[in-house]
């Protein structure tokens, strides 16, 4: 278990502010946010690199703030892999054991065992540069696990790929991380990655961890604007509360009036998910507090789903809608439909 | 444009190539072995190699901790102390060669104890190594810090995380990774010091290195005899220059 | 481990600083006005000081074109190109004097000419200026690959498709945007030149330039006034190193 | 009008093969591949920098193979914008005037009128340093677009920015495009960036156009199975011809029978993009000609939009499905449904 407290650092033009993280064994967490954010500040922070002005380490229970970085047992995985090139993938892998005084006997065995967990052996006699991006990232993967850290610290070992290497090797990390059950701190900026990687994310901006929490609490709420537009909200709205009616809370986009089951100020942000929108052919049995008619003004083909806006008086609405649907409501430009969005869906964020 | 600046061009290049084309197929073998390999050249020789390799592992020994030192730790002063590091680069020669006598000769306190130590600055062995090392500090220095700031931290922030302190990184990772530039600039300090005439003509005169014995002997002998000795010399220059661009991977 | 690393850099800084700090603080003005100001050593000075400018400007004309082709066009033989370039980096001082005088004293063909054009070599101006121009050529022309190199070439590309000619584009982007390297070349050549003595010694010794004379004054007067006449030259060399470092924005 | 015929190009390790495009005026053409395609080569040999081997280039209608860059009047836009860092705003946009001589007071209305158009005037007097990511790619456009050349090259105008810059980026440039109708050909690896714009596509490997058309042309019969993984589909198979029937094909994927409209030989891949699977609470009226039955394996959350795999018969099948389906039909793992995929998205892929 890791657990960061208050934790502060200053260098140069990055910064972390009063982080407070923990991290339980065997989770898997990922923490996202834009270049600059200081992901990477925070991960050389936990392993030891970067000494913190303020707060704590604490690893295991025990503070760790004043050790350096090979009295922690956190293995690091920086974004290039960081192979040693001037030796094999067998020596790569067993440097860790080598400096932990293993006989050789052992070290083989050890890298034996690991390097068939990854599916590497055939590649141990090699140097690193005769590897791919793949095959580095396993032997990487590898080097880290053979010494059975306490967690490992990935920094956007995903990023630099292709997208077709990229989500091979996302599914790879993902089922050794069922297998072994190792603990991680995974830093990434592409957010598609977070949602399939972490048991829990966290979200920084400017130094700050602004958002965590499972991905479903993330967006389904996410609190902040930028939290919002960085886990992919489309419909952001300026609003006004005017009032509340049955328990609900009564907002208004421009000309279209809409209820919410959360409470806000009178000015605020409005954000409807895309997947919120529902579009229906007939008016059937509804459970939606909201039901209005909008007009197609637009259809994007997107990521093997269409996106469709919808103006409802004046206001633009995207929706998410499968090719089925588009052709089972004979969804075209120009068209009317009801649309519905629940109570539930029509987030107020006060920031 | 292009045909006035491949002329111009042109021009610069023939300005390097003609003159050492000139002396090395201007002169005859007889004369090459008259001159240049006498037991007084011979001898020249020998203390100018000799020397310059001294200078050099001890600019190995003191110039790898100090640009360790420059690329992996922030302190206050770091920008002053590169710009001392490369201070020779600008010293005019016989400057720096009456600096170093100013500074170490037997009867300054520093210099009485060296010279009690047999290590003599004026007209001795340990002058020639003091100047040679003198003037090749940048060029050691330099090659240093370009070679560990080549390292990726990542590599070494990596061993330090499976369990390697601080020395362990440096001796297993940093230094062997750095290894191309430490010859790199081992050559260079070298090819420096054996190219080092005008301090030397302050410092040490005697014992007579090989640029020494060239200047006497153009001022005794004239051109003739000084271009045959200093064949040799220009074909061990030629030969380290060689060296140095294959390490470097070529530049 | 780091406190051994910190002790031997200390050393070697200090072989740096102390030689120069006894030069500069062990000199009385009065020494200095007397020696390093009288009428002989400020001839010497200017000497000095015009000729490196000299062959600077023709560095300036000639590299400048050889520096756009090495970076701009893939030609068989440019590696040679660029190694031709940083030959003089390795050639002895004294052979450098030597070949100089071998190609162009005034009783080779090419000399002839130049001599009947007002530019004999021995013991000439011309003579000074060809020395110290063929030891600054790489340090000229190293700096101009650097800034040349630097400019993207996207840049030349988008203003090429934009309507403008390679020599617009040059003369227009190229150029300006290499300018801090223009300077820095400059500034680099112009103080190589003036620290050079020994191919001097050889190629021209008179006119005396200020590098010759401190030579002179140190086997004629000793220590005590050779000091002295070198502190305006140093202080000067200090001066463009400092001049150096800020348009090199540090390096 | 631009036309390159049989264009060859060889430059150490990138590589042009016989490439042929023809790009109509004010056509929006992306050209998609992975790194080390050749797209930046493809761009410069358009341009003029690199000179082809074999081959013509054909601007409007005259064989520009031989011209050099300047005299092709080809605005280059490449990845960093490369504005003039020593110049202004305003002079970097007014650089193509004022080589062609324009004079001052028309290089002025010019100027203005571009950036009124790009919404950059307050930025004029600006150094492109002091410019944001999104600041500059206007500034390069109005650079690019005010000497009204014969097509905008733009490589890779989008990447190397924030997910959410990017997407404004997008809309901006097609909303510039709409507007002024420029011909041009953009450089991406980015398939969503690609099926945003183009109006028309072309898919590059090692130096070959292996795929042109329409992004429909592409998406539904990609004929070659890199192609087909580059723009995404997820469901790619090893079949097996076994007949005919009814004028279709029947071809089996392990336990599976599907019937296809294409033919094919032997052994073949098969391909099914994951929104051609449809799914159905219950039997109602379906025209698709393959209908079976399959089990949720898994559920993940893929932007705005769920990709539902399920399992026929040992084959596994991805579907996206909208949060709408997903609470409708209930569906969640280990639960049975019926799907259906029309005879046109059996794709068969003979490559």
């Amino acid at each position: 278990m890791i657990e960061l407290r208050d934790l502060c650092v200053d260098l140069g033009e990055f910064k972390l502010d009063e982080i407070n993280l923990s991290v339980k064994k065997g989770e898997y967490i990922v923490i996202m946010g834009p270049s600059g954010a200081g992901k990477t500040l925070l991960l050389q922070t936990i392993l030891g690199i970067v000494k913190p002005r303020k707060g704590r380490v604490i690893i295991d229970g025990r503070n760790a703030t004043e050790l350096p970085p090979e009295k922690r047992n956190l293995s690091y995985v920086p974004q290039n892999y960081a192979l040693f090139p001037h030796m094999t993938v067998y020596d790569n892998i067993a440097f860790g054991l080598r400096i932990r005084g293993y006989k050789d006997l052992e070290i083989f065995s050890n890298v034996r065992e690991v390097s068939e967990i990854m599916g590497i052996k055939y590649l141990l006699q090699r140097k690193p540069s005769k590897l791919s991006g793949g095959e580095q990232q396993r032997v990487a993967l590898a080097r880290a696990l053979v010494v059975e850290p306490r967690a490992l610290l990935l920094d956007e070992p995903l990023s630099a790929l292709d997208k077709v290497i990229k989500s091979e090797l996302q599914r790879f990390l993902k089922k050794i991380h069922s297998k072994i059950g190792f603990t991680a701190i995974h830093v990434t900026h592409d957010f598609l990655e977070a949602s399939y990687l972490a048991d829990r994310m966290a979200i920084m901006y400017d130094g700050k961890i602004v958002r965590a929490g499972t991905l479903d609490d993330i967006i389904t709420y996410p609190r902040d604007r930028r939290v919002a537009r960085f886990v992919g909200g489309e419909n952001i709205y300026h609003g006004k509360i005017i009032g509340t009616k049955g328990g609900l809370t009564r907002v208004k986009i421009g000309e279209l009036e809409l209820f919410s089951i959360y409470n806000g100020r009178d000015e605020t942000l409005v954000m409807i998910r895309p997947e919120d929108v529902y579009v229906h052919g007939k008016m059937g049995s509804m459970s939606a507090q909201n039901i209005f008619r909008g007009i197609v003004e637009e259809i994007e083909y997107r990521n093997s789903a269409y996106l469709v806006t919808f103006n409802v008086k004046g206001v633009l609405l995207r929706s998410v809608v499968t090719k089925q649907a588009l052709e089972e409501l004979s969804i075209a430009k120009g068209k009317k439909f009801t649309l519905s969005v629940k109570a539930a869906a029509v987030r107020i964020i006060s920031s | 444009m292009i045909q006035g600046f491949a002329a111009l061009a042109l021009l610069l290049i023939s300005f390097i190539v003609v003159p050492l084309a000139s002396l090395l197929l201007g002169t005859s073998s007889q004369e090459i072995v008259k001159y240049g390999l006498d037991s007084e050249a011979l001898y020249a020789l020998y203390i100018g190699i000799s020397a310059s390799i001294i200078a050099t592992v001890l600019l190995i020994i003191s110039g790898v901790p100090l640009a360790y030192l420059l690329t992996r730790r922030d302190f206050k002063g770091r920008d002053l102390i590169k710009a001392l590091v490369d201070l020779p680069f600008v010293i005019p020669h016989g400057v720096a060669g009456i600096a170093l006598l100013v500074a170490f000769n037997s009867r300054t306190p520093l210099g009485f104890i060296l010279s009690n130590l047999g290590m003599k600055l004026e007209d001795s062995f340990w002058g020639i190594v003091s100047v040679m090392a003198f003037v090749s500090v940048p060029l050691m220095v330099d090659a240093l810090i370009d070679g560990f700031s080549g390292v990726d931290t990542d590599l070494e922030h990596v061993a330090r995380g499976l369990g390697a302190s601080e020395s362990e990184t440096f001796w297993r990772i940093t230094l062997p990774l750095a290894s191309r530039s430490l010859v790199t600039g081992s050559l260079l300090s070298w090819a420096r010091g054996m190219s080092e005439v005008g301090a030397l003509l302050i410092v040490a005169y005697y014992p007579k290195s090989i640029n020494v014995l060239i200047m006497e002997r153009f001022w005794t002998y004239g051109l003739q005899v000084a271009k045959a000795t200093a064949i040799p010399l220009l074909v061990i220059s030629l030969t380290t220059f060689v060296l140095i661009r294959r390490f470097s991977g070529r530049r």
